[in-house]
Formats: structure tokens, C-alpha cells, sequence
């Protein structure tokens, strides 16, 4: 199988390769995404049965945990990316990197916003500086801060390898802001309210997976949407992209 | 020496230039030739691996400088628009410290002899941010009576320099070639170059 | 080698004194950010005793940062910056000096002057002890990773804001053990894991951010 | 004179758009200076919400003061403030726009910002309000001030001990009377009061500052 | 209309020079020449404005200018060392703003003109801060192209430009002088004055 080989994978990882490859895959993740966004909602909102505690708000946890654990993962990635375009200079994995970051920006935003709406039902308080709450709030920080880089650069290729480079120190950093906000909470006081009160009924996980795997594939749909048109701006002297501009289409 | 084939600069969506080679061996100067604009600047700091070049290798004495490095730049003299002459230091200190960090650490004396030479006599105790524009000039050209480098890239050495100062850096220059030493170097300024081999690189048409 | 950091260090020094004030400017305003709580919480002694480590650290911390700001600002500006790229020496130890002198300038006086703040907000005097040295072992690390943010907004406009958003988050660690320290201590759990880890940090800093901060400048200059 | 009013006005926020994350990073800061301060003090509600309105206002003070830095240093450096000093202009008229640019760019987004972080520290609605409006009134006349302290630091290479003196008497009652407004309203002394004195300051400075940068900005370029 | 008579500059211990006496009408040039530090640039500075004299008074159509203030400064062009061009904003956004600024706006189509002319033809919206070092001080240059201004002072006009552009800019100068302006200027360059009346002031020995 072409799949197996080493070349293969080589030859996707030039910008010219891909860029037809991800324009034939995006469609169908983003398909997908939609259809398992609407299972979801429905089996989150109708199926499911309320909580005996909080009634019907414990619903948002639906799309507030999904969205919370894509931010977090997307971000590894994305500083996974930048690593790699930096040691070994593919471009592909720098823009990949470019891609992903607002994305989960905008992920991490809306994982904060879903949040604060639900701790208002049942902290009574839109904050609190729990540990969990704080690190999701200094990741939303340091996504800012790749993309507030990426931005003011204004040559692409210094841009890229910028963020990059901070992407490589904030991999480092997460583990230890991780571990330091955790500690920094712990040492005080407990926090009143536990979030792993809620027992799982078998329609809640069926909602919940379902619309993590919803969040999966709409990430991928928009980073590679995205990436597309990263390597036709950075790319736009290639030959290939003159003559793709030529042809008028993709 | 210093050899490169194929060179290539892209600034924004322009191909400044493509294609440049050159070779340079001791005792000769390379005159970069060129409009405003051309890309003389751009060719200069990639020859000191400043910046990549989009296309192409430069190599001295057979092995690419992107390999060599340190071992390249210890080699290397290069004076730009910008000066790197601290305001508040005075001359003789800027001098000092630019030769210790390029490599070449000199003695307190042979800092006070360039300067006289270059002709900041008096003006050594100074801090540089009240010389004026040429004598500033001057403070960063003095590197070039101390260094050991044998190629010397110079980005229009001559701004700013009143006529006695042309002249005796046309000197200066001189007595490096002769002493096997190789010169790159750019100037709008009418230049008449020395008597061993010249040579001449246009970027873009010639005027 | 050596010689190229002793020089290093040399320059740093002679131009921080030529400007003599620039050092107190750093100082000032880690005394000035403290001294502005008193007005603008309010001057009960139990609020600010308790505050006080907490409001010390994050001052420390904001007057690190901005002194950063200008940590390669100038040798960019004015061409030295390419000189030490260009120079025969490796750069991550040139780096290296310009951070400790960034560090024995602008870190050390705070360490010093901390004990007289803690007092005037009201710190009992073991507890002013253990924040200064709270304040010893974080604060290298402050201008360790703050050095990697330098050298990467160098020559991008407004690198200011920008470098303080880039950094502040990564220097929160610090923030958490150092000012975290004084309240262990005061609740009984000791100090000294808190300690450690704050030595940790700047270990690992110290080994990691002259590299990082060399590829940052090798970038900023491309 | 109203055409090189709007010239200058345009010039700033074309310039701030230019370099987009300026504006933008501004606030982050903001943002993270008062998300430091839950770090170092510790998560109990009652002191956050407590020492909320200083922490705002004090970040206020500083993310104008670190924006303010750069007001006049880079025209400074490129010979541009030269050239306004030879244009035919009062440069007095010229300054408050630069001013005035500075604030809309700066100072409002703060305000607009304050209410969420506000919420963050726990603060209940009324005070939120409170608190938005003395920066609304207030953060003009950071502006104001800061200008003059940014004008008279240019050219003295480390004014920077005597601008805080020089500076620091008139922020402080910008911070006493914008943080006390909360507090005042909090014990049912009501806050009217405090909010005229911080519209006097700022109409005062309105009228004063504009003159006394420009006589700095003279100085300084002399 | 421009006169100064017994001027003295000191800087720092150093009198660079006293008792300067000048005297300019329309369509004159002066030409100020000295070696480097010999004080020309203080001397610039001092007809402009931006730096008091020790002594000595200088004069613009009979009135002092310290009292004529924005009066003077209206019929006033400086071009100096540092170029007042923003690294941001575009060549041509920089020309309008600095006319603006100046006193004398001018239209879109002007500066596009004046960009054309000065030789920046398609980089007029590039930002400043790609251009090269030679196109940066054309930006600054075009204000001669679009000002009203009847005096021109001018530090090293010919820096860094290229042949070509020296050629344009001496046009430029005649052109003005032939309109009665005038036009005060130091370079270190060979450089063919005018037909019309051209003064030299010598600062310090002559070469
Ligand atoms: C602004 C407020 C909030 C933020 C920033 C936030 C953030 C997060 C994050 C980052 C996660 C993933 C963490 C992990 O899996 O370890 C998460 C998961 C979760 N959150 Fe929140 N959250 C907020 C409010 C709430 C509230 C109010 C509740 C309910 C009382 C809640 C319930 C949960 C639950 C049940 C999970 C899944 C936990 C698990 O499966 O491990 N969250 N949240
Ligand atoms: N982003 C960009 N987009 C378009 N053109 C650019 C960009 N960046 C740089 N350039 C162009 O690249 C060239 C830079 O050339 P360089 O500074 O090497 O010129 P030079 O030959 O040294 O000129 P000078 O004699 O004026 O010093 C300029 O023509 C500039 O307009
Ligand atoms: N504080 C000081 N102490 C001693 N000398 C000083 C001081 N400040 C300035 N100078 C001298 O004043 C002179 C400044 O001259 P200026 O800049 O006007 O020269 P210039 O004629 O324009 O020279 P150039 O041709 O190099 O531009 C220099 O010689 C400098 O050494
Ligand atoms: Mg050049
Ligand atoms: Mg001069």
C-alpha cells in the first residue's frame, strides 16, 4: 500500500501535495461535523434526562466539556507543529501551526464563556479562581500571545518561525503552569464545588461523545480550509500556485 | 575564497535579484554596483549570513558558510548603515569592546593609535552621542586598523566622511589588498579603486 | 570565551552607570506600583499584611518586565546586535552575560530593597525574610524567560505591550511559588517545597532561555 | 488648524491599525496585570472583591503609563516631532490630538474592558458600574498627564526618577478619589462627590497638559 | 531676507565656532563646508530654530526669529540627518502627513506626482520600512517636490542616493533657486553648484 511507505508521507508534507489533498478532505470532516453536531444537541437536549440536581442547566456541560478538551488538545498540537517546522524546516508544519491557532483560540473562548454561564446557575458566580478555571484562562493568554506574534511580524516566513519558537517555550512552560496553578489553588482551600458530581447516564455519554467527536472533526474541517489558504498566500510565487491562479480554480 | 553561484533575494512579492555569482580570492575588491533599491544592501548580508538566501550557497574556501559559522565569521568584518557605537560609551570604549566581541581583543594603546590614525584625535574620551555624524562613522570604521579579519564587507563606507577621511580610507583599503586581504563593498560616491584586481558586480541595469 | 563575557558583562555595567538612573528607574517603580496599593485598597493593616506578598511579587514581576523591554532594543537599533551575531563568539553565552547583568541591575536591587516594602505594608519579620529570598531564587528566572520575549518582539512596533503579554503568562509559575511561599509558612505547611521549586524553575531557565533566546534574536534579525 | 488636528488624529489611528496588536495588547495587558493579582493574593472572594477597585485602577494606571512611553519616543527617534516643532502649527494643537488619539486608542478600551474583569474579581453589579464610570472619567486625565512626563523624559536619558517625581503627586489623586468612589459607595456615602473631583481633574488637565508637554517637548528637543 | 551675524555655537567645553556672520537673499544658495565636526550641523540647527545660539541674533526679512516664531517656520524646510519618514506607513502616506504637518496639504494626486518624480515609482505603498536606505531618504526628500517653502535647509542631501537621484535632486535645487527661493546645504560630495549666486561658508580649516 502507497499509505505504508516513507516517500509517501514525505511527498505529503510538501505544500504543493497537500494543498489538493486537504481541499478534498475538508468537505467531508466539515460534513461530518454537522451531522454529529446535530445528533448530538438533539440527544444532549432532548434524549437525555434532567439532572435530578441542577435540572435542565447541567445541558451546556455538552458543549462546555468538548469544547474544553479540543482547546487544550488543539494546542498541543499546534505547538507540536511549530516544533517541528522549526527543527526540521517544513513549512507545511509551520502553517499547520498558523492554522490551528485560531481556531483554538476561539475554542478556549468559548470553552471560558460556556463555563462562566454554567457557574452561574451553580456556583452563583460567573468566576472563581479554581485551579482548572485559572490554567484554561493563562492557556487562552498564551494563545493570544502566538497569535499577537504571528501578526506584528509582518514577513510570513519570520512571523511563522517566531510563533514557532514560542510555541516550543510554552510547550515547555504548559506542564509546569499546569502543575503550578493546581498547587497554587490546593494549598488554600478547597473548592466548594466538585464538577465530578454528575453521574453518567447512558444518553449523557452517547450527547457528550458525540459532540467531542463533533468539535474533532470541525477543527480539522477549519484547520485545513485554513491551511489552504495559508500555502497559496506563502506559496504564491511557487510555480504551481501561478499556474493553479491561471487555471482559475482548484 | 568567498565563491557563491546562484544567489537569489526575494523581498515581498519581488525577485530583487536571481542568479548572482561571484567569486572573490585574496588581495582582490568586489565593488557592488547599483540603483537605489537594486538590492545591494540584501546581497551584503546574506555574504555575511545575516540573512538566507531563497536560492543559491555561498561557500568560503570550498565549504558553505551555513556549515562553517563561527569559523566564517571569525573571518569576517562587516560595517553596515546602521554602526553599532553606543551613545553613551565613549569612542575608545565602543572600540574596545566591538573588537573583544568581534573575536579580536586589542590593548588599550593599540585602541588610542586607531583612532588618532582614523583622526579622533581629542575626540577619544568623548561619548560618541555628541561626535558628529562623520565622526561617529569613524568611531566604527576604526575596527577596520584592528581586526584580523581578512574579508572586510563594507555597506557605503564612505557616507558621511569629509574628503581627508575618503582618502585615507581609500588608504586603509589599499594596504589591506596588498596585504592578501579581500574587500566587498558598496558606494554611491565617485570611487577610484586600487591598483590590484577589481572587480565589479552590477545589480539590476547600469546607469 | 570567557574573555568575550567578562567583556560582556563590562559593557552592560558601563552603560548602565553611564545612565546611572536607569537603574533606579527599575527600582523606583517596583517601589512606586507597591506604595500605590496602600492608596487604592485602603489602609486597613490586616488587608495588607495580607495582600503584601502577593502585591510585592506581581510588582517585582511588572518591574522585571519592563526593564526587558529594552534588554536588545537599542543593540538592534544601532547595529550591535548584528555585530554579536556576526562576532567569532557563540551567542548563547553572550546572551547569557547580558542577562546576568540584566539581573545583578535591575533584580538584585529589588531583592534588596523588598524587605523595607514588606514593611511598610506590614509583614512580620520572618515572613519579610522568606520573601526576599522568595525573591532571590524567582527573580533570575523572570529575566531568564523574559529575555526569550525580548528577543522576540525585537524591532516589531509596540514590542512593549506585546512582550509583556507574551511573557506575563509564562512568568506566572513564579508568581504562584513565590508568593505562595509566605502564605505556606504562615498556614504551617513550610516553605520549603515551595522553595524548591522556585530554584528549579530558575535552574531549568537558566539552562534553556541563552539558546532560546539566541534563536529568538537569530530570527528577529532575519 | 482643525485640518492639522485631523491629520494628526488620522496619522495615530492609522498608525495604531498599522500595527494592528498594538491597540489590542494594550488591553491584554490589562487584562493579565489584574488576572496577576487573584495569582499572588490568593482566591478568597471576599479580599478579591475587597481590594478589587485598587487593582483595577492600579492596572489602569500602569497600562496607560507603559502605553504612554511610547507617545513621543518614537517621533523623537526618527526626527518626525522635529518637523512638528518647524511646522506652522501651535504644537500645543498637535499634542492634544496625539493625546486625545492615545486615549481612544488606549484609555476607552480599558473602560470598556473593566466591567468583565470586574465580574472576575467578584465585585456585584452597581459597583461594576461605579467602577467603569470613575475610568471612564478618570483614564483622560492619565492621558493628559502622562504626556507631559512622556515629553520631558525624551531627550534627559534617564529622567525617569524625576518624571515619577513629577508625575506621581498628580496620578495619585486620580487613583485616590477612582478607586474611593467604590469604597464610598459601598459604606452609603454615596460617590457623587468623587466623581466630580476626578471630572475636575481631568477637564483641568484637559486644559493645562496640552501646553506644558508642548513647553517639554521644546525642552527636550533643544 | 536671511541673516545672522556673530553667532557662536558651544558644545561642551569646545567652541566650535564664533562670530559666523551669513547673509541670504532670494534665489541665493550657501553652501556650508567643513570638515566633519567642524560644526555644520549646529550651525543648521541654530537657522532653524532648534538650538540657541550662544550669541549673536538671526534674522528673517529684518525680524528676529525667536520673536517671529510660526511666522518664520512657515517659509521654513529642514531635511536633516534623521529623516521624520514613519518605518509604518507607506512612502506616500509619509509625504502627505509630513505636508500636512508642514503646513502645505496637499492633494492625492500631488503626492503621487512628487513620488513619481523623486523616482519611487510603484513602491509609493510600500511601508516605509522595506524600502531601502536610499529610497527612505527619497520619501523624505519628496516634501522638496510639494512645499511652499521659500527657504530650504538641508543636511547631506545627497546621502546615500544614487547617481541618478544626486542628478534629479540638483534639478530640483535649480529649479527652486530660479523661482527665487533659497537654499542653504551642506554635503561632503563633489557637487556642481547652480548658475545662480551660490555663497560658501567655510566652518573651521579648509581642506
Ligand atoms: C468559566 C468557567 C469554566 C471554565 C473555564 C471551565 C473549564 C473547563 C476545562 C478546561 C475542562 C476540561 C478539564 C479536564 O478535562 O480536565 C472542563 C471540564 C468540565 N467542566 Fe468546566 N469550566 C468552567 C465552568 C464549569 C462549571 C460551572 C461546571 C459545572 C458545575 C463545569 C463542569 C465541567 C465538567 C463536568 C467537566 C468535565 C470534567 C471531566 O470530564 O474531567 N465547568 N471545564
Ligand atoms: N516587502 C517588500 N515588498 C516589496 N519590496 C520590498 C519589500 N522589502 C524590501 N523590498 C525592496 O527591496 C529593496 C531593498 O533593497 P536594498 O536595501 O538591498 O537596496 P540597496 O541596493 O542597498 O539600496 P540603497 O542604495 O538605497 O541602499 C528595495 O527596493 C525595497 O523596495
Ligand atoms: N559635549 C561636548 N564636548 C565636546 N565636544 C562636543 C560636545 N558636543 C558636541 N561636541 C562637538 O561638536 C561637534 C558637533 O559638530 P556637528 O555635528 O555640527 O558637525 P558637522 O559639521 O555636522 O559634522 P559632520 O560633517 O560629521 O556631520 C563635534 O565635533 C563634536 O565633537
Ligand atoms: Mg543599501
Ligand atoms: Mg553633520
Amino acid at each position: 500500500m502507497q499509505i505504508f511507505t516513507k516517500a509517501f508521507w514525505l511527498q505529503l508534507s510538501s505544500p504543493k501535495v497537500f494543498y489538493p489533498v486537504a481541499g478534498k478532505l475538508a468537505p467531508w470532516f466539515a460534513i461530518a461535523a454537522a451531522i454529529l453536531f446535530v445528533i448530538g444537541l438533539y440527544v444532549g437536549f432532548f434524549v437525555a434526562p434532567p439532572d435530578y440536581q441542577q435540572k435542565d442547566s447541567y445541558r451546556i456541560m455538552f458543549i462546555h466539556v468538548p469544547l474544553a478538551w479540543m482547546a487544550m488538545f488543539v494546542y498541543i498540537v499546534m505547538c507540536g507543529y511549530a516544533a517541528i517546522g522549526l527543527i526540521w524546516k517544513t513549512r507545511l508544519s509551520t502553517m499547520m501551526a498558523s492554522a490551528l491557532a485560531p481556531t483554538g483560540a476561539m475554542l478556549t473562548f468559548l470553552g471560558l464563556w460556556t463555563g462562566a454561564l454554567w457557574g452561574k446557575p451553580t456556583w452563583g458566580a460567573y468566576w472563581v479562581w479554581d485551579a482548572r478555571l485559572t490554567s484554561f484562562l493563562i492557556l487562552l493568554f498564551l494563545y493570544m500571545g502566538y497569535m499577537a506574534l504571528e501578526n506584528a511580524i509582518d514577513d510570513p516566513q519570520r512571523a511563522s518561525r517566531a510563533s514557532a519558537l514560542l510555541g516550543l517555550v510554552g510547550i515547555v512552560n504548559i506542564p509546569i503552569i499546569y502543575f503550578s496553578v493546581k498547587w497554587w489553588n490546593t494549598l488554600h482551600q478547597g473548592m466548594s464545588v466538585s464538577t465530578s458530581g454528575i453521574s453518567m447516564e447512558p444518553s449523557m455519554k452517547i450527547a457528550m461523545f458525540t459532540l467531542a467527536f463533533a468539535v474533532w472533526f470541525y477543527t480539522i474541517a477549519i484547520a485545513l480550509t485554513r491551511v489552504r489558504s495559508i500555502i497559496l498566500e506563502r506559496e504564491r510565487h511557487a510555480a504551481w500556485v501561478v499556474d493553479l491562479a491561471k487555471a482559475g480554480g482548484r | 575564497m568567498l565563491k557563491a553561484a546562484g544567489l537569489e533575494c526575494m523581498r515581498g512579492d519581488r525577485i530583487l535579484f536571481s542568479n548572482v555569482k561571484l567569486e572573490l580570492d585574496a588581495g582582490e575588491l568586489l565593488h557592488v554596483k547599483g540603483l537605489n533599491g537594486s538590492g545591494k544592501t540584501s546581497l551584503i548580508r546574506m555574504l555575511c549570513g545575516l540573512v538566507m538566501p531563497n536560492a543559491g550557497e555561498i561557500f568560503w574556501g570550498g565549504e558553505s558558510i551555513s556549515d562553517l559559522k563561527e569559523d566564517y565569521l571569525a573571518n569576517l568584518l562587516y560595517i553596515g548603515h546602521h554602526l553599532g557605537v553606543k551613545a553613551e560609551l565613549t569612542g575608545l570604549e565602543n572600540l574596545k569592546i566591538n573588537a573583544a566581541l568581534g573575536g579580536h581583543p586589542i590593548s588599550e594603546d593599540q585602541a588610542w593609535d586607531a583612532l588618532e590614525k582614523i583622526g579622533l584625535r581629542g575626540r577619544e574620551d568623548l561619548p560618541a552621542k555628541v561626535l558628529s555624524q562623520g565622526q561617529k562613522r569613524r568611531v566604527a570604521l576604526a575596527r577596520m586598523l584592528v581586526t584580523k579579519a581578512k574579508l572586510w564587507i563594507l555597506d557605503e563606507p564612505f557616507t558621511a566622511l569629509d574628503v581627508d577621511a575618503v582618502k585615507m580610507l581609500e588608504g586603509v583599503l589599499n594596504d589591506h589588498l596588498h596585504q592578501g586581504g579581500m574587500v566587498i563593498l558598496t558606494t554611491h560616491q565617485a570611487y577610484t579603486p586600487p591598483k590590484t584586481t577589481v572587480k565589479y558586480l552590477q545589480l539590476g541595469e547600469a546607469t | 570565551m570567557i574573555e568575550a563575557m567578562r567583556w560582556m558583562l563590562w559593557r552592560e555595567i558601563a552603560l548602565a552607570m553611564r545612565r546611572k538612573t536607569e537603574v533606579l528607574t527599575t527600582l523606583f517603580f517596583f517601589i512606586i506600583v507597591v506604595s500605590l496599593f496602600p492608596l487604592g485598597v485602603g489602609p486597613e493593616k490586616e488587608t495588607l499584611s495580607q495582600i503584601a506578598p502577593g502585591v510585592l511579587w506581581v510588582a517585582a514581576l511588572l518591574a522585571s518586565m519592563l526593564s526587558l523591554n529594552r534588554l536588545y532594543a537599542e543593540d538592534y537599533l544601532d547595529g550591535t546586535l548584528e555585530q554579536f551575531l556576526l562576532g567569532a563568539q557563540p551567542l548563547a553565552l553572550l546572551v547569557f552575560s547580558k542577562i546576568l547583568a540584566h539581573w545583578l541591575l535591575t533584580g538584585l536591587p529589588l531583592v534588596l530593597m523588598s524587605p523595607v516594602l514588606g514593611m511598610q505594608l506590614g509583614l512580620d519579620v520572618d515572613s519579610i525574610l522568606l520573601m526576599a529570598l522568595t525573591l532571590l531564587i524567582g527573580t533570575p528566572a523572570l529575566s531568564l524567560i523574559g529575555s526569550v520575549g525580548a528577543g522576540l518582539t525585537l524591532g516589531v512596533r509596540g514590542g512593549g505591550v506585546l512582550l509583556a503579554l507574551l511573557v506575563l503568562p509564562l512568568y506566572i509559575p513564579v508568581l504562584i511559588f513565590g508568593s505562595g511561599a509566605v502564605d505556606a509558612a504562615r498556614t504551617g505547611v513550610g516553605a520549603d517545597a515551595h522553595l524548591s521549586i522556585l530554584g528549579a524553575i530558575s535552574v531549568l531557565a537558566a539552562l534553556l532561555a541563552p539558546w532560546a533566546s539566541a534563536a529568538a534574536l537569530r530570527i528577529s534579525l532575519d
